[in-house]
């Protein structure tokens, strides 16, 4: 029962087809620019590879350090989007429409980097698959690795599915390489039918995503947690790291759409109340973070365990003061004294708290890596640990190939979900006046 | 089964490190280059800790040979993601080192950071391939590798005990560590035999193992350093 | 086009996932070939059948024994040859490094002949042979010209049988300057003499001591024979021996040795003398010295009257006027209830040591402060008696010259005694002008408090050749550096070490074959005593060193006595034996002797027999002497009057210098088990675990007290400049609680300046130390100097 | 300068004799049981001595000062002589003792095969035997007071009418002492009558507390001279060719001179030929009125001889079965040790005094406990008692083999 209007919006929602139609020349600037930080972090790696981790700064008994930071903190952004589309979808969040692709792209994109820097990591890369042939499942890495692939074959999936009737239409839109589009539509022609079948696929897909989703931060946070290791060993670090890793995930998320926005455009479909509402949740985000970090640091502080103070110390007043309170600064005073009013939650507003909160959240996993490692129970030598070029490269390369992987994306697929918008406009309306109507009392509606 | 352990008489020790060079040359450690070394990447399986506290002139030291300490219940094993690292029914933590990936999670699991890493492919300048010592591998880059208590020579005393018809004695079966100690600070033996010295010297009230409270039931045990007690004729107070 | 899950679409997946799993098969092949190149790097170490070597541990005087693990002819291991009465089976890093020195990068592998200048020198590989006959030829010429005596012979050993031949050689040559390399324990010695009349080495026994007083010795630091040692302070410990006996150590810096001790006894630097008087002040006073011992075996005691009726000041009066309990609390900064507590210890638990004044293995004290302290042990009867202060046995043997010369007495007219007072003799051409030096596996440019001079000094001398592994820092002003072999690869032997009381030989074949074209300074000599012929050849008949070893191996047993190295349930049975005047060698000619030698490892003398008094008291009065007749003597002689004061032969305090506002802090260089002597910095075995106690590796650092530190503004791990009045050395500071506020400390060892990559890390501290002659002795030490710190 | 000359030719006068003696044998106690002859020790004492400390008896005991301190020197405590029966008495009556300090502190108690023990017998046999070094200031005393010094010279000290004593100073053996006195013993005693000075009888450790005092007084270390191990077969050539059995019997009844076995002769060598030096004028004079000519020794001669005698020292004359078997039933031994007793029944085993100390270790504990649950006394044996009983159970033993061999 499409209206004219509809219709006619319809037709103006093809310009998200834009970008994937038509590509500008900044664009291969960019890319080019993306993929010259690629490739130091390419030859960085083969360096790695030839003379051994030595070329990194790590050392005894700091044996972890930016692979490790940018693995939980790469992971922690793919929380962006998986969980918080599926969550929203899963509370009918009309706003989220326009906002959902972009999420669970981030997600899938950054999921590979987030296994790529364990893989910096090891010292024999080459061995890697023989966590299938001899797994020990008692080790929490095990974990890792097996979530991690649930997670990123759900989300794959989960990126798919709402993918195809956009496919579908880029390919009905005769777009290039035609082959491609032909593939992945998997012969969708919006028949009721088919959407009924991938309607109830992306519902079970959201629900089974959000468990999925918290497990694997869990996960990440037990690598530490499961260890005896002062300020590792702490039965907090799983919510913890979930609520950091959304935390991060909403902030990379708010990045990635005002940049989509600005760059393409798309000022119709991001809309401040996205960001609003986005910056909101962050606003949550920050203060549940902080009430965790405090619960942390309090904890510890009164439990006075030596060997856990001296770690506490080191990061309040010790040699990790500056990132531990750069991090405080930029995870919680900036992001809240900036979301906390009305008046600055504007779209510049979330950007400047979001871009604070993930150098913060960076910081964070740094600080929580690092830290502990240097100061080891039994006392050795005063361990200080700093990165060397090979391990900046392969961290700014890995940012670096992330923007264009995911520039990639947004000129092969729509950024914004075409047929959710339309969806939501054509369906959503009156669905949404009905459920409203239906949480007060009165007259008793006919069931939809 | 013997259970193998150590004991490490902290009274006797004179902090000298030829337990750490004997270890070394044991087990074709290299030594990493100076720049190296200043980065902290010194591989070590056994190094004497200073442990130095108070102020002057108030001061102690303890200096405390340690070596991995073989826990029962070692944290280290758990941790690793393809079973690289094993305890053996003696009770001897191992490292696999063809398996390995060098993701370094046991290093960080291990409290008492006795797990080495390679960081570079080990060099052995000059002639120094020349001393190697045929009974262990040398060790690839990009693994972790640790105290084995010097497990080859377990092999060889087995096969020299079975050669020559008899058990396994006590003393014919121990670490190049212990073996050198100038000072007779170490001991080495099995722990599940009562009347081993080693079982004895672990029920002496002077015994206590390294970050007992944690739960990993290290098979290093130490006596505390005591004290002088005056002309009362007594022996070492605990 | 429908959406269907068809056959089509099967196949379709079907056949992707085969291409899939096939390429993943193809980069599954890449991975293991990229695994199998990485592993390919490796050193395969070749297997070969395994033996076993006896050894002399030649890394230190500390005399130990060897066993050295052969696989093939590569060796592979080094561990302590477990007969060895020194060792037993022990030893400390530095002997396990030997293995790094044999297979050193840097080591020589020819000869060298410098054909540029000293100061530029240009080096021309020659066969060792060419070397040889250049040696020959010059010290015939020498010889021919009646210049004989102006070859001068630097000799590294002072125990053993090397030193024997080279000094035969010397004399038979005709030349009376053989000398060997100062030690730290040239003042003790010197103090031994002075008291004691016995020109020995100086032995302790520290098995069976109860309670030792060391004055800043650095016991556990490579002082002495540094396994022996060890095992003595085990035993101290060891609770089936009874009773825990105590160490106190008594010096400024929290050393190693410290805080192994029972008891550290902060002291003001220098004051040890004092502290030393004031314990005896206690014991005087409260009667607990050993009233026996002082009044059957000592002299000078109380006041006295000489020959001629003039009254001096007695030992008791001394202490009694000049160093009563709460002068020496002032000047010591000891409080004097712990120097009460210190003397009435010791007065209960003997046999008691007193052992000092302050040195290390390289930097002498003072004589009269050794004097000090070693009147404890007089005051307590610990003279010759077990766990006392024994006195070296000789080795048996045709010993054709007495190596033992007057301690107190380097500097006589016709002869150069002493390796420290070599640059002033060459420089000052007196007694004569030296035409040649020898130098013997020593590097005294870099050890010597004096190396500067001495550098300087071998430029007035004509020729120079060194024996040495290494092109170190004296070799490099050489003219002809012949290759010495590291400890494994030659004939290697050694004496009794110094402090052990029992005469031992240890001898040991080759156990590898040479890798270099080295030659044994031993053979050298001899075939240069061949080549000169006449008495030379005749005074050493011998084919080569092993051959001279084996003749050494006949004196030992003619002197039927002493025994084979056994385990030491042998030892016992020997000692038990030889106790009761029964003696059951293993062996039952010198050929038996020699088999068994090479074998085992050595011939030892395991008894020894206490109380001897003509033997160990051999002073005018045949006395212990508080007040030293030789020092009396000494003093008459020099100063060529009858009238001096009773002061110059009493022990005392020495005066100490004062800090100044330029240079404010006290430099203490100290010294590390690991580099001990000044050598082992070219291996990296023993850079690696050098000053573990402030985490420092491959480098100097300058121990500093944090609030001294703060005080001129350095931070923890800054690069400093260290000046003195002679110079500046750049080193890392490193905050260390154990520095005494005021006074910083530089490790000795490092900074060579020739000799390899590995070798000249880090600074020599004895390049900035002042020179300052003991007034005795006139031996170079070196412990006043005064230095300022700042940021580099 | 010519005390240095004589020192050297006494020096090879003595390796010269020493070079004679087949020396594979050890002081007066022969190492090669199996070698045949009849006066050998069964057991290797150099092999005791490992057992002594391998087997954890050095961790309280000590041998002349070597091993543990808080049990006694077992080299010196008993004092007197004590014969291999002598040293089981000894032992099995401290055994309670023992096991009960041993279980205090957590020892398990050493479980011995007989081997061992034989060669522990041997080692505490041998190591009794030795001399201790002397106490030089006593020694110097005991100078003045024998009135050594008013012929003889040490050094300064002294008078110079005969030989200055430090000519022998390298000796550190007293039996080379000894020897050197004994063969002068005519002609000083002949001065000493002379001059009425008393002969000196040496007691106890006299000998090698004045031996000490003179190697003290030496100029320099004098380069010692000991004696090579000595041999009691050749030693007991000497004792029938000198004559000596004309008069002294070993252990089989009295003659005219003592019983040379006799336990109340010294514990040491030493002393036991300081002994004889005691007894020389008697001697002498007892030869003159037998016409006899009076003995002279080498160095080594005396050495053998003496150990010739230690040798048969070790062994106690045989017992009486019947006072041993009074003593089995009155020391209870009966209640438990007979067929179908608590105890095994003793009969059946070839009984030695090396064979009952390796059962009272091996087995000994146990019957103790059980002893104690049955308050039983734990028995105390005299050292004739041990021989008398060991007599009893060897003939018992005898007495079952052959009515076995009938049945």
């Amino acid at each position: 029962m499409e209206t004219d209007r509809d219709h006619a919006h319809n037709e103006r929602d093809l310009v998200l087809l834009q970008p994937v139609i038509a590509t500008r020349r900044p664009f291969y600037y960019l890319a080019l620019f993306f993929l010259g930080f690629t490739s130091i972090a390419f030859f960085a790696w083969l360096w790695q590879l030839k003379q051994g981790l030595g070329v990194t700064g790590l050392n005894v008994p700091v044996y972890w350090g930016f692979y490790i930071t940018n693995f939980v903190f790469f992971i922690g952004i793919s929380h962006a989007g998986t969980l918080i589309s599926a969550i929203l979808r899963l509370c009918h969040a009309e706003w989220r429409r326009s906002i959902t692709r972009a999420a669970e792209v981030i997600t899938v994109l950054v999921l590979f980097f987030g296994v790529g820097s364990v893989i910096m990591d090891l010292g024999r890369p080459e061995r890697a698959l023989n966590v299938l042939l001899h797994p020990n499942f008692h080790s929490p890495l095990l974990w890792d690795v097996c979530s991690i692939t649930v997670y990123l074959t759900a989300s794959t999936i989960y990126l798919y599915l709402p993918l195809i009737p956009d496919i579908a239409i880029l390919r009905d839109h005769g777009a290039k390489p035609a082959w491609l589009y032909r593939r992945l539509a998997i012969g969708w022609c919006a028949s009721e039918k088919q959407k009924r079948v991938l309607n109830r696929a992306i519902s079970v897909m959201a629900v089974l995503v959000i468990p999925i989703a918290v497990s694997v931060h869990t996960v990440v946070s037990w690598v530490f947690a499961m260890t005896v290791q002062p300020m590792w060993h702490s039965s907090i670090f799983g919510p913890y790291f979930v609520v950091g890793a959304i935390f991060s995930g909403i902030a990379s998320l708010l990045i990635v759409m005002a940049l989509i926005r600005r760059i393409y455009l798309l000022q119709d479909y991001l809309k401040p109340i996205h960001f609003n509402n986005l910056g909101l949740l962050l606003l949550v985000m920050a203060l549940l973070w902080f009430y965790f970090t405090f619960a942390e640091f309090i904890t510890t502080f009164y439990g006075s365990d030596p060997s856990h103070l001296v770690v506490f110390y080191s990061k309040l007043s010790g040699r990790y003061a500056v990132p531990f309170w750069t991090m405080v600064v930029t995870c919680f005073i900036i992001p809240v004294g900036i979301l906390a009013r009305r008046k600055t939650r504007t779209i510049t507003g979330c950007v400047i708290a979001s871009i604070s909160v993930n150098i913060g959240m960076w910081l964070e996993r740094f600080t929580i890596v690092v830290p502990t490692l240097s100061q080891p129970r039994l006392p050795w030598a005063k361990a200080s640990y700093s990165p060397t070029w090979v391990e900046v490269a392969i961290t700014i390369g890995f940012g670096a190939t992330f923007m264009f992987l995911y520039m990639l994306f947004t000129k092969f697929f729509p950024i914004v979900s075409i047929w959710e918008v339309q969806e939501g406009r054509e369906m959503a309306i009156p669905e949404v006046v009905e459920r409203v109507k239906s949480y007060f009392p009165g007259e008793v509606l006919p069931s939809a | 089964m013997p259970r193998w352990g150590m004991v490490i008489d902290l009274a006797k020790c004179t902090a000298c490190q030829a337990c750490t060079v004997a270890c070394q040359t044991e087990n074709n450690v290299p030594c990493v280059p100076p720049k190296e070394a200043a980065r902290g990447r010194i591989i070590s399986w056994i190094s004497v800790l200073p442990q130095i506290e108070g102020e002057y002139p108030r001061l102690s030291m303890r200096p405390t040979p340690l070596p991995c300490v073989h826990c029962d219940n070692p944290p280290c094993i758990r941790v690793c993601p393809v079973q690289a690292t094993a305890i053996n029914p003696e009770g001897v933590v191992r490292q696999i080192y063809a398996r390995c990936i060098g993701c370094r999670y046991c290093t960080n699991a291990c409290p008492y950071t006795r797990r080495m890493f390679n960081w570079y492919k080990p060099e052995f300048p000059g002639e120094f391939t020349e001393a190697l010592n045929p009974d262990v591998s040398v060790r690839p880059k990009g693994v972790v590798e640790k105290c084995t208590l010097c497990h080859h020579r377990l092999q060889k005393a087995r096969d020299e005990a079975r050669a020559a018809k008899r058990e396994l004695a006590e003393g014919d079966y121990v670490p190049a560590c212990v073996e050198i100690c100038p000072a007779g600070a170490m001991y080495f033996g099995d722990l599940e035999d009562h009347n081993s010295t080693v079982a004895a010297l672990a029920r002496s009230r002077r015994a206590f193992k390294p970050l007992e409270e944690l739960g990993t039931h290290p098979k290093v045990i130490y006596l505390a350093q005591g004290e002088w007690s005056g002309g009362d004729g007594q022996g070492p107070r605990t | 086009m429908s959406f269907t899950f068809d056959r089509r679409n099967f196949l379709r997946f079907a056949a992707g996932g085969a291409v899939g799993v096939a390429t993943s098969g193809v980069s599954l092949k890449g991975i293991s070939t990229l695994n199998a190149a990485i592993d390919s790097e490796l050193v395969r170490v070749p297997s070969g059948p395994e033996s076993w070597a006896t050894g002399v541990c030649n890394m230190c005087p500390g005399g130990c024994g060897l066993r050295v693990r052969l696989i093939g002819n590569r060796a592979v291991k080094i561990q302590g040859n477990p007969l060895h009465p020194i060792n037993r089976g022990g030893l400390c890093p530095k002997g396990l490094a030997g293995l790094q020195e044999l297979y050193h990068p840097d080591r020589l592998r020819t000869a060298l002949r410098n054909t540029g200048t000293r100061d530029n020198p240009r080096w021309k590989g020659l066969s060792s042979d060419e070397a040889l006959g250049l040696v020959s030829e010059r010290m015939r010429k020498l010889r021919d010209a009646g210049e004989a005596r102006s070859l001068v012979v630097v000799d590294r050993q002072r125990s053993g049988l090397l030193p024997r031949l080279l000094s035969r050689f010397m004399t038979a040559y005709g030349s009376p300057n053989y000398v060997t390399m100062p030690t730290g324990m040239d003042a003790l010695q010197a103090a031994i003499y002075a008291q004691q009349g016995v020109s020995e080495q100086v032995a302790y026994d520290f098995s069976n001591s109860r309670y030792v007083l060391s004055f800043g010795v650095n016991l556990l630091e490579g002082w002495g024979a540094p396994v022996a040692m060890m095992r003595a302070f085990s035993r101290w410990r060891d609770a089936a021996s009874g009773r825990r006996a105590k160490l106190v150590q008594i010096e400024p810096r929290f050393s190693m040795t410290a805080a192994r001790a029972d008891e550290w006894v902060p002291i003001r630097p220098g004051t040890e003398a004092t502290l030393a008087l004031g314990m005896a002040y206690v014991l005087i006073s409260e009667g607990l010295y050993d009233a026996d011992f002082v009044r059957e075996h000592t002299f000078g005691f109380e006041d006295w009257r000489d020959a001629e009726g003039n009254s001096h000041t007695g030992f008791k009066s001394l202490v009694k006027s000049e160093y009563r309990l709460n002068d020496a609390a002032t000047v010591t900064g000891v409080p004097a209830d712990t120097i009460l507590r210190l003397a009435r210890e010791a007065a209960q638990n003997r046999p008691v040591l007193a052992i000092g004044d302050r040195h290390n293995s390289s930097l002498p004290g003072n004589v009269y402060a050794a004097m000090a302290v070693h009147s404890l042990n007089g005051l307590l009867g610990s003279i010759d008696v077990p766990g006392g202060v024994l006195v070296q046995q000789q080795l048996p043997g045709q010993a054709l010259v007495s190596n033992a010369k007057d301690p107190l007495l380097p500097s006589a007219q016709t002869h150069v005694a002493n390796a420290g007072e070599l640059p002033q003799a060459i420089v000052s051409k007196r007694p004569y002008p030296m035409q040649m030096l020898l130098l013997n596996q020593v590097n005294p440019v870099f050890a010597l408090p004096n190396g500067a001079a001495f550098r300087s000094a071998m430029k007035d001398v004509p020729f120079i050749v060194s024996f040495s592994a290494f092109l170190d820092d004296t070799a490099v002003l050489a003219d002809l550096v012949i290759p010495a072999p590291t400890g494994l690869e030659s004939w290697q032997d050694g004496g009794t070490p110094p402090t052990v009381a029992n005469a031992i030989v240890s001898i040991s074949p080759p156990a590898v074959r040479p890798r270099k074209d080295v030659r044994h300074p031993g053979d050298v000599m001899l075939s240069v005593a061949r080549s000169l012929g006449g008495s030379l050849a005749a005074a050493l008949p011998f084919a080569g060193y092993e051959e001279f070893l084996r003749n050494e191996v006949n004196g030992l047993y003619t002197a039927q006595a002493g025994a084979v190295f056994g385990s030491t349930l042998e030892d016992s049975w020997n000692r038990l034996m030889e106790r009761s005047g029964w003696w059951a060698p293993s062996y039952s000619n010198a050929d038996e002797l020699w088999q068994q030698i090479k074998k085992q490892g050595g011939w030892w003398e395991p008894a020894y027999s206490h109380g001897e008094w003509s033997h160990v008291l051999r002073t005018k009065s045949g006395r212990f002497e508080f007040y030293s007749q030789a020092l009396a003597d000494l003093a008459k002689q020099r100063r060529r009057t009858e009238k001096i004061e009773d002061r110059e032969c009493l022990p005392h305090q020495p005066t100490i210098p004062e800090a100044t506002t330029n240079f404010p802090l006290l430099l203490m260089p100290v010294e590390q088990l690991p580099l001990a002597g000044g050598e082992g910095a070219h291996l990296p075995y023993l850079q690696q675990i050098a000053g573990v106690h402030v985490f420092a590796n491959w480098d100097s650092w300058l121990e500093i007290h944090p609030e001294t530190a703060r005080t001129f503004g350095i931070g923890d791990g800054d690069s400093v400049w260290i000046e003195s009045g002679r110079g500046r050395v750049q080193a890392r500071a490193r905050f260390y609680e154990g520095a005494r506020p005021g006074v910083v400390h530089l490790p000795l060892g490092y900074g060579h300046k020739s000799g390899g990559e590995w070798a000249c890390r880090g600074v020599n501290p004895l390049e900035i130390v002042e020179e300052q002659p003991d007034p005795v002795t006139g031996l170079p030490s070196a412990h006043w100097t005064y230095v300022k710190v700042y940021r580099a | 300068m010519i005390v240095i000359a004589n020192r050297r030719s006494w020096c090879v006068l003595l390796f010269a004799v020493a070079a004679l003696a087949v020396a594979c044998v050890l002081v007066a106690v022969p190492l090669r049981a199996q070698g045949g002859g009849g006066y050998f020790i069964p057991g290797d004492p150099k092999a005791g001595m490992r057992s002594f400390f391998d087997k954890g008896c050095a961790r309280c005991h000590s041998a002349l000062g070597e091993g543990g301190h808080s049990a006694p020197d077992l080299a010196r405590a008993p004092t007197g002589h004590l014969s291999s029966a002598e040293l089981l008495a000894a032992m099995w009556n401290h055994a309670p003792e023992m096991w009960e300090k041993m279980r205090i502190e957590g020892v398990a108690p050493p479980k011995f095969a007989e081997t061992d023990m034989a060669n522990l017998f041997a080692f505490l046999y041998s190591v009794r035997s030795l001399d201790e070094p002397g106490d030089a200031e006593r020694g110097r005393r005991l100078l003045q007071e024998k009135r050594c010094l008013e012929c003889h010279g040490v050094g300064t000290e002294g008078k110079r009418q005969a030989p200055d004593l430090l000519k022998w100073a390298a000796y550190r053996n007293p039996v080379s002492w000894i020897q050197a006195m004994w063969n002068h013993a005519p002609a000083m005693q002949s001065a000493m009558a002379a001059r009425g000075v008393k002969w000196p009888v040496f007691d106890g450790n006299d000998a090698p507390d004045m031996i000490a005092y003179i190697r003290r007084s030496a100029p320099s270390a004098a380069k010692p001279a000991y004696l090579r191990p000595a041999d009691p077969e050749a030693g007991r050539k000497i004792f029938r060719e000198k004559g000596c059995a004309a008069c002294h019997a070993v252990g089989h009844g009295s003659r005219t001179a003592p019983d040379l076995r006799s336990r109340t002769l010294p514990r040491t060598l030493g002393q036991f030929a300081a002994d004889m030096w005691n007894h020389a004028p008697a001697m002498r004079a007892s030869m003159q009125a037998r016409n006899i000519a009076r003995p002279q020794f080498t160095n080594k001669e005396m050495a053998d001889l003496i150990a010739y005698l230690f040798a048969e020292r070790y062994f106690e004359p045989a017992g009486s079965a019947e006072r041993g078997a009074r003593l089995f039933q009155s020391k209870g031994c009966a209640s438990c040790h007979r067929s179908g007793g608590a105890g095994p029944d003793l009969a059946g085993a070839s009984v030695s005094p090396i064979h009952i100390a390796t059962s009272l270790w091996n087995h000994g504990p146990v019957m103790f406990q059980s002893m104690q649950q049955q308050q039983v006394a734990w028995p105390r044996f005299q050292p004739g008692e041990v021989v008398d009983l060991i007599e009893f159970l060897g003939s018992k033993a005898a007495h079952r083999r052959d009515s076995g061999g009938r049945q």
